[in-house]
């Protein structure tokens, strides 16, 4: 165990740098360049582009840009952006808390609601729940997030004025818990809808091919009630393709969501990533990819152990 | 797969009826190919041009007018035709991704999961590698390297979300090649081709035609977004995907606009749900059907 | 103590010969298949006493597990149905009660040891929470006792090393060891009616002679009713009081176990017993088998089943069903030509 | 019931640092700049510069400017404090110039300040400044550039990372109290601001990212102003009738054009370029698409300029006289409805930043437009970092459709993207995308720049609002206008039409 | 003596064993711990012994299902010890195993007739008509209707699938089958009529069968030697004759006692709780010609 941990750590290295590599190639091979924001602003002309180029560094040859970039990495120095000059890693950490109290809401409640879901729907196979359930399921995937986001925003924020409409909480009242929360319930219930209809297809699944077999039915023999059959005996052997699903899900807690946090301008890792991407802005999307390696890595490794740890027959290698 | 008769060995006729005995499954089927019939004879039923725009009559609602039945759009272009039309990009675009998704995760993830080992550790670390980097990410850099058709644009999306469906299928091969009956393939000299594809596969189809269809969906979705930035469809060409962004504005004051080719998405979606639980039910004898 | 134990289970029928624990009247079970249903189970019926053991024997694919399952209520799916008969568990009708009753019998009043053991046993729980289970459910045993109580049971059904194999999961054991396992849940909670599928074929004949003693000893002690299906004759000799033969999804024989190894009235009874193999010095070049094929469910012929394969048949025979008749104390027929037998 | 102590106003962007100098986006920058920070003069919603940092805008009749115009002598404001404590002298102006002009700052322009050829600091409140030649938008420079403190960047090794972009002082009415990334920035009082304390005691600057849901939050209140991107264009009717809210509507510099790249052979014959314009249906596109928001223009300034050709002639829609254009010049009509010149077909691409709904429904109208006088055009958008990096700076476009500024503040000059001399492919300088290259375009160019009288200027760009019109690199389409709402009893907000940024004035900002 | 198809020689298969929450190994199980075995052309070796003894893992190991983790393998003449997979895959053909689980042996997705045809196309045997002519004949053999083709696993009785199981062993017609309880979930009637069978292969086509069984009668029927099995190691290796009535090992002898008569009234069994103690080497001693024990230190 802890020697598969400790290989699974040493193979994480190359991966990284592999990463890196890829990431730092693909970005500057890839046409555009952040100047291009320069070329909108009236008063710039040819030469100063050429001159803030060179104030970047990217006149110089990849490989030593990336040389550069990977010695500053290994030096603990995580570089700056090249609009506003600021410590990268800054700009990564100041967005890290808003975006993990988001997607780990909304992974939280989407994967105790789907979950509950998708086991309803297998065990009411056919079921009028089962049908509305699928429905249900596959409508919320079939709309883009900003449909639901706008909707919700328009009801309740809008009309029946329930709730705010954005941001994190009401400016001035940045300590104040019910207030984040109140904040908190519209991205949670938009993106949460989303990966909880996801998990709901998956759970059934699951729990579709565990309960027809015959340790199912030694379950019941033994007079174990419903819960206790679906809690004891279905759970652990259904759940691991989903904790396969939420090992891959991980990075999410990091990398955040796109629309959900523009609609409701919540100050999250998507938004930043999106921007980086849109402005090139190579040192801060560098940094977001690297972090991003790191939750992949020990997301898909916690979900290989628990795997491993609720399945006996799974051997870890 | 060489030995196709074996599958239809009995199997082929029997699956075929368990199917055809699912009428979710049949009503799945119709839905899936009503929409890609109308799609593909588009040029037959649509009313107009779907490019032809007409700013005067810009947002009619539907059901208002014989000769634009399901309305215009923000300025004035047929929606029943732009659907129509539009289906072909995003029909192509679910059932092409789709297609690149399960089949490129399912053999990623039953190699990795049966093979075990390096291959394993080097297959989940290239997997790994892959969630490194944010979808929207690997999708523009790619695009931005590939003319982007509406082929290449599919294989892209299919090319760059099958991660999730590999992990999945990895983790159900892993108990289920410690079983007897793999052992019993291994006894009869079956290659490791044959005991992935033809012994682990089926039972680990459940959660893949789940994904498949969850698949369909986001790939028609992607589309959307990629054309959005820049890659995918050009404008004024018309997907389900792209007609429903740009209602994006109008979401509650003309909201049929974004209804319309959801709805249309939610349908073809569905189609290919049931299509699958058909299929899965099928390939899974010993759920017995509901009649 | 065991002497004593064998003795008083030997002569229970006798003693309680009052109502029967459990009785089956007219079971039916019918499975759908595709577009066919086939009659997998046709009006089987037997009763079982306090402390007595009736040996369920028959072909292969005759019915003898679907019994099992059908008066547990554990076969009803969307494709298998219970669709005539009664199962009465001290005069309560088992096929009418409520799941959430049932639930509250199974494993307590009534349990059952499954066929096969490999896949019966859940891959991901550890053997000795499996065996505590029961315990906890029905008996309110503390989480210590119970883990106590499962290291006892396991070790009463011979397992060596009960404490260590307490925390193995299935995969890790022997298709033996996992047989027991699934014994020693279906006897946790001490049941009043115990449904043993095959309990012993996994088993060696001393570990088998044990598991037997040992269920004696239950019998004996509580007055267990056991239903006992097994292909093992030699089991039935030593085990059973009374035993039914089942063919093709009926029952065509009962007999007290003495009578019907002595005498049996049955043409397919006595095909068996002179299949049995015995242990002797010179061997036969090939066993005696029985002729013929089985006919399948979906295409159960008119009459006898048995008609095809059997030497005495007649047109009768071929051409009309015959119905379990009684032809003695404790003693029944389903044949035209039993007198011949 | 309305918090009267602070105003919030809404955008769907942030400003990514507080360094003036290092200034990337138009619109939020503007926020902080005029929060934190002074120019040497502001400009006016009458367009007159107004001083600030300095006593007076120099000019010839104050003595400011010398005859010639190339000696600028520029008095500064006694008594003017940065918001640490420090004294503001002329050494910060002289600091701010050399920072400019420092290579290893990335300073997004230059523009004006690369002709100081000596600056002299006299004393502390005096600077005189000789410029190689004589150019009269060098106001617009100052106007434009805020001045930022010696003290504490002198000793910055480098200024384009220096902590100060994050914890800026200036001269400005706020100070900057926290900034909340991707959420909001709040700014506090600066209660020695040299002109006078502001009404509020906090201004934040709050983002929103989505448009629709600003608007909402404007509607409900969430948000005192809202102003970029401003009301959607489709909502402007609902919105000038909310009951408590102002819409006002900014005419802003940026006028959106056609622009056609003249080095392509298809496009060097200004005839193709003007039928290909006049076959547009430019005032219908304007109201369809942009319901009516934007204002039409025949030039690259919009109506409302002082320096707007009102002789001007709208010739467009005319489809026959544009389909005799391409008759004339040689593209007559193929089999395929598509014209044809020397066996090529008149076939180009059309490109804009990609999602941007009523750009996509522009270029579609022109497609249509132009299908009928037998023009094949494809729409190929792409992502604003592609279209707008080399594929327009190295004119490798067909036609671009883009929303432009004038170049040099409101200033008419527009020699930068006009001028032969400023094509960047091939001069390396300037930003004349278009490649367009007129002898007596350039003449005009280079005398509007000296021309101090504004009867003259006027005349002078008159012209080339003429010729350009006749040739057509650019085809103007309208001037692009934003809609913001504000609560009614929020007073001092004055639209500048000279500026890019509503908060211009943000001292005056108050309540009611 | 011509050598012999099959020879193990100190044969080990330990299983790691792993624990708790961190997965700690522990000591390891010693299913397998020295068997040396050799097993003739057309011969049939009856293994039996106590329930976990490591008679499945032995079978299992015969056929490099599993690794052995120590002594070797000679099959037909060559050491397979340490062949790849992949280089075992032709001589599948000659090896088989019945399993001893039916049920979780047979793909539960796949219909009994892609089941049964698999055998014929791994090795390119049969195709087309062909191939169902082969699959019906097959189910033929063991008993079962042709129309059992199209159904699944799960549709059918314990002795059902335990005939389906023989019926993909016997399909290659291999030199060796390892036949791990193949007639237990039978009916004596069928369990006859499928020996019957095994007997008939081994006489036409020389098959040679490694028989585990704990029905004593069944080996006494078709077994030509018999080896007993006590805790991984064989305790007993004796011609049938001299195994059933000239047993040495007291745990042979406890066995013997312990098998149940078909005969009503039958004195009860009775099960010795005698121990003795297995010597420490896993050698056998030979005690008359082809009959070895193994030391033990037995009170009788
Ligand atoms: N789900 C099903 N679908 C179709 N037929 C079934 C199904 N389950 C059982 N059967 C059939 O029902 C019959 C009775 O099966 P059962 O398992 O009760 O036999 P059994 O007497 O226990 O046999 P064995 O001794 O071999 O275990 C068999 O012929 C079997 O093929
Ligand atoms: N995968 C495994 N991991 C750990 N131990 C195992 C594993 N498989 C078998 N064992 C152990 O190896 C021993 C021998 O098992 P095996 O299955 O060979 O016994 P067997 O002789 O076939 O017994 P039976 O007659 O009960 O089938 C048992 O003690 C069992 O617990
Ligand atoms: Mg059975
Ligand atoms: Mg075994
Ligand atoms: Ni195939």
């Amino acid at each position: 165990m802890l020697r598969f941990i400790a290989t699974r750590l040493l193979q994480s290295i190359p991966l990284v740098i592999g990463v890196s590599l890829i990431g730092f190639a693909l970005m500057h091979l890839a046409p555009g360049g952040p100047l291009a924001v320069y070329t909108l602003n009236p008063s710039i002309n040819a030469q100063d582009i050429e001159r803030i180029r060179i104030i970047f560094g990217l006149d110089q040859p990849i490989h030593i840009q990336y040389v550069k970039w990977a010695t500053g990495m290994l030096r603990g120095d995580w570089g700056n952006t090249f609009f506003g000059g600021r410590p990268v890693l800054d700009v990564i950490l100041e967005r890290v808390p808003a975006t993990m109290l988001l997607m780990g809401s909304a992974l939280a409640v989407a994967i105790v609601l789907g979950l509950a879901i998708g086991i309803l729907g297998a065990v009411k196979r056919h079921s009028i729940f089962d049908y509305l359930a699928t429905s249900g399921a596959l409508f919320a995937l079939s709309f883009p997030t900003f449909w639901f986001g706008l909707m919700a925003i328009y009801v309740f924020a809008v009309r029946l004025r329930w709730l705010p409409s954005g941001g994190m909480f009401e400016l001035g009242e940045e300590d104040n818990i019910i207030d984040l929360l109140r904040h908190l319930v519209l991205p949670t219930a938009v993106l949460g809808l989303v990966i909880t209809a996801s998990w709901s297809r998956y759970a059934r699944s699951a729990f579709l091919e565990v309960l027809q077999q015959d340790y199912m039915r030694t379950a019941r023999a033994k007079g174990l009630r419903f819960h206790q059959r679906l809690l004891r005996h279905a759970f652990p052997n259904a759940v691991k393709p989903l904790i396969a699903l939420l090992g891959v899900e991980l990075p999410f807690l990091f990398s955040g969501a796109l629309v959900a946090e523009t609609i409701f301008g919540w100050p999250g890792m998507g938004r930043l990533f999106v921007d980086a991407l849109s402005m090139k802005e190579y040192p801060i999307l560098m940094g977001m990819i690297v972090f991003t390696a790191l939750f992949v890595i020990v997301g898909n490794l916690l979900a290989d152990v628990a795997i491993a740890a609720i399945d006996p027959r799974v051997r870890l290698a | 797969m060489t030995a196709t008769v074996a599958v239809n060995f009995g199997a082929g006729r029997r699956l075929a009826r368990r199917f055809a005995g699912h009428r979710l499954a049949l009503f799945g089927a119709v839905v899936v190919v009503l929409l890609c019939a109308a799609a593909l004879f588009a040029p037959l039923i649509a009313p107009h041009d779907p490019v032809e725009l007409d700013t005067s009559l810009r947002f009619m609602a539907p059901f208002q007018s014989a000769t634009h039945p399901l309305g215009t759009d923000e300025i004035g272009r047929d929606t029943l035709s732009r659907l129509l039309y539009g289906g072909r990009v995003s029909l192509t675009v679910g059932l092409v991704a789709m297609l690149t998704t399960v089949l490129t995760g399912a053999s990623i993830g039953v190699l990795a999961g049966y093979l075990g080992g390096w291959v394993d550790a080097l297959l989940m670390r290239f997997v790994d590698t892959m969630l490194c980097f944010p979808q929207v990410f690997l999708l523009l850099v790619i695009a931005a390297f590939i003319p982007p058709t509406l082929l290449s644009m599919s294989l892209i999306i299919g090319l760059t979300s099958w991660m999730e469906v590999s992990r999945i299928v990895r983790s159900e091969v892993l108990h289920l090649r410690e079983q007897d009956f793999i052992l019993a393939a291994r006894a009869l000299g079956a290659s490791s081709g044959r005991i992935m594809f033809r012994e682990l596969l089926p039972n680990a189809a459940a959660p893949i035609l789940v994904a498949a269809t969850l698949k369909v969906a986001s790939a028609v979705l992607m589309e959307s977004y990629i054309s959005y930035l820049g890659y995918g469809v050009q404008p004024p060409l018309a997907s389900w995907g792209n007609m429903l962004t740009n209602a994006q504005g109008y979401f509650d004051t003309v909201p049929w606009l974004a209804v319309l080719p959801g709805v249309l998405i939610t349908l073809t979606v569905m189609g290919f749900n049931f299509l699958g639980d058909g299929l899965r039910d099928a390939l899974d004898p010993r759920l017995t059907l509901n009649r | 103590m065991s002497l004593l134990a064998d003795a008083v289970a030997r002569a229970a029928p006798a003693q309680a010969a009052g109502a029967p624990v459990l009785r089956v009247e007219g079971l039916g079970v019918r499975i759908r298949t595709g577009r066919h249903a086939l009659r997998a189970l046709d009006d089987v019926g037997f009763s079982l006493r306090r402390a007595e053991t009736l040996g369920l024997v028959g072909e292969s694919g005759s019915g003898k597990t679907l019994t099992a399952l059908a008066l547990m209520r554990l076969v009803e799916t969307s494709a298998i149905e219970i669709d005539r008969g009664q199962v009465a568990l001290d005069g309560v009708d088992l096929l009418g009660l409520p799941e959430r009753a049932m639930e509250d019998l199974r494993g307590r009043r009534i349990s059952m040891i499954f066929q096969e053991p490999m896949t019966a046993l859940n891959p991901v729980i550890s053997i000795g929470r499996q065996i505590e289970e029961p315990l906890r459910r029905h008996l309110g045993t503390g989480r210590r006792a119970a883990r106590d109580a499962a290291v006892a049971l396991l070790d009463q059904v011979g397992i060596r090393d009960a404490a260590r194999i307490a925390r193995c999961h299935p995969h890790e054991l022997s298709g033996g060891m996992r047989q027991r396992v699934t014994i020693a849940i279906a006897i946790a909670c001490r049941p009043d009616v115990l449904v043993a599928d095959e309990p012993t074929t996994a088993l060696d004949v001393t570990v088998q002679a044990q598991i037997l003693g040992l269920l004696r000893d239950l019998q004996a002690e509580m007055g267990m009713a056991m239903l006992l299906i097994t292909h093992d004759l030699g089991v039935v000799a030593e085990t059973a009081h009374r035993v039914a033969v089942m063919y093709a999804g009926r029952v065509v024989e009962t007999a007290p176990v003495g009578a019907l190894f002595r005498r049996p009235r049955h043409p397919y009874t006595r095909g068996l017993l002179r299949s049995i193999p015995r242990i002797a010095r010179e061997r036969p070049a090939a066993l005696a088998e029985i002729p013929g094929t089985v006919p399948g469910l979906l295409a159960l012929p008119e009459g006898c089943a048995f008609a095809a394969r059997c030497e005495l048949a007649t047109a009768h025979c071929v051409a009309e069903r015959p119905a379990l008749e009684r032809i003695g104390p404790e003693q029944a027929v389903a044949c035209w030509r039993h007198q011949h037998v | 019931q309305q918090n009267t102590d602070r105003i919030i106003l809404g955008m769907t962007q942030e400003p990514v640092q507080f360094n003036p100098l290092l200034y990337v986006n138009s619109g939020t920058e503007n926020v902080p700049e005029a929060c934190m920070f002074d120019a040497l003069w502001d400009i006016d919603d009458t367009g007159t510069f107004i001083p600030n940092l300095a006593a007076a805008v120099p000019s010839g009749e104050n003595g400011g400017i010398s005859s010639g115009g190339l000696i600028w002598k520029i008095a500064l404001k006694p008594g003017v404090k940065w918001s640490d404590g420090h004294a503001f002298t002329a050494h910060d102006v002289e600091f701010t110039y050399q920072t400019i002009m420092n290579p290893g700052v990335a300073v997004r322009s230059r523009g004006g300040f690369d002709l100081i050829k000596t600056f002299k600091v006299v004393d502390d409140l005096n600077i005189e400044i000789e410029l190689s030649r004589a150019f009269v938008p060098f106001l617009w420079a100052w106007q434009n550039m805020h001045i930022v403190p010696k003290h504490l960047l002198a000793g910055e090794a480098n200024i384009n990372t220096a902590p100060f972009n994050t914890r800026p002082v200036g001269t400005g009415p706020f100070m900057l109290r926290s900034r909340t990334a991707g959420s909001h920035t709040i700014y506090e009082r600066n209660p020695n601001y040299h002109r006078g304390p502001s009404k509020v005691r906090q201004f934040i600057h709050k983002v929103v990212p989505d448009q629709l849901v600003l608007y909402g939050q404007a509607r409900t209140g969430e948000v005192d102003y809202m102003a970029l991107a401003g009301v959607p264009n489709d909502r402007w009717d609902e919105a000038g009738k909310i009951a408590d809210r102002d819409m006002l509507i900014l005419n802003s510099p940026n006028v959106q054009f056609i622009y056609f790249n003249c080095g392509k052979p298809m496009f060097a014959d200004p005839k193709v370029r003007r039928a290909l314009y006049i076959a547009c249906e430019m005032q219908k596109s304007i109201d369809d698409v942009y319901f009516g928001t934007y204002q039409r223009t025949l030039s690259y300034l919009s109506p409302a300029h002082w320096a707007y050709n009102a002789a001007l002639v709208d010739e467009t829609p005319n489809p026959e006289l544009a389909s005799r254009l391409l008759d004339e010049a040689g593209w007559t009509m193929g089999p395929d409805n598509v014209r044809m010149k020397n066996g090529e077909k008149l076939h180009f691409t059309m490109s804009t930043t990609a999602g941007n709904p009523s750009r996509q429904a522009t270029e579609a109208l022109f497609q249509q437009n132009w299908k009928r006088i037998g023009v094949e055009m494809e729409i190929r958008n792409m992502p604003a970092s592609v279209v707008w990096g080399e594929y327009t700076t190295r004119s490798q476009f067909d036609t671009l459709l883009v929303a432009w500024d004038p170049t040099v503040g409101l200033d008419p000059d527009y020699t930068a993207r006009a001028h032969s001399k400023q094509i960047p492919v091939q001069t390396g300088v300037g930003s004349n995308y278009t490649q367009y290259a007129n002898p007596e375009v350039d003449r005009l160019l280079e005398l509007g720049v000296t021309q101090t009288a504004t009867a003259d200027r006027k005349a002078t760009y008159a012209k080339v609002q003429e010729i350009l019109l006749q040739e057509v690199p650019f085809a103007p389409q309208g001037a692009t206008r934003q809609a913001h709402l504000k609560k009614k009893p929020l007073q001092g907000v004055k639209p500048n039409s000279y500026v890019t940024d509503i908060t211009w004035n943000v001292q005056d900002w108050g309540w009611a | 003596m011509s050598e012999p198809l099959l020879e193990l020689r100190d044969l080990q298969k330990h299983y790691p064993t792993r624990h708790g929450l961190l997965r700690r190994a522990g000591a390891p199980v010693k299913a397998v711990d020295g068997i040396s075995l050799s097993v003739q052309h057309g011969e049939v070796l009856g293994l039996v012994g106590e329930s976990g003894c490591g008679k499945s893992t032995t079978g299992k190991t015969i056929l490099k299902l599993t690794e052995p983790t120590g002594g070797s393998i000679r099959f037909m003449g060559e050491d397979i010890t340490r062949w790849s997979r992949q280089r075992m895959l032709p001589l599948r053909r000659q090896m088989q195993i019945i399993f001893q689980d039916p049920n979780g042996s047979l793909n539960p997705r796949h219909s009994i007739g892609s089941i049964l045809s698999a055998p014929f196309e791994i090795h390119g045997i049969a195709r087309g008509a062909e191939l169902a002519e082969r699959v019906a004949a097959l189910l033929r053999m063991v008993g079962l209707p042709p129309e059992a083709a199209q159904r699944h696993p799960h549709e059918f009785s314990g002795g059902q699938r335990q005939r389906i199981g023989i019926a993909r062993a016997l399909a290659l017609r291999p030199r060796l089958i390892v036949a791990d309880e193949p007639v237990s979930a039978l009916d004596v009637s069928i369990q006859a009529q499928i020996i019957n069978l095994l007997q008939r292969l081994r006489a036409e086509l020389g098959l040679t069968y490694v028989f585990i069984s704990h029905n004593l009668g069944v080996i006494s029927q078709i077994c030509d030697r018999v080896a007993v099995m006590y805790r991984g190691r064989v305790v007993e290796l004796a011609p049938r004759e001299a195994l059933f009535f000239d047993a040495r090992h007291p745990y042979t002898r406890m066995l013997l006692a312990a098998v149940p008569q078909p005969v009503p009234d039958a004195p009860r069994r009775t099960v010795s709780t005698e121990a003795w103690t297995a010597g420490e080497s896993a050698l056998l001693r030979e005690v008359a010609p082809g009959h070895f024990v193994a030391d033990h230190d037995s009170p009788g």
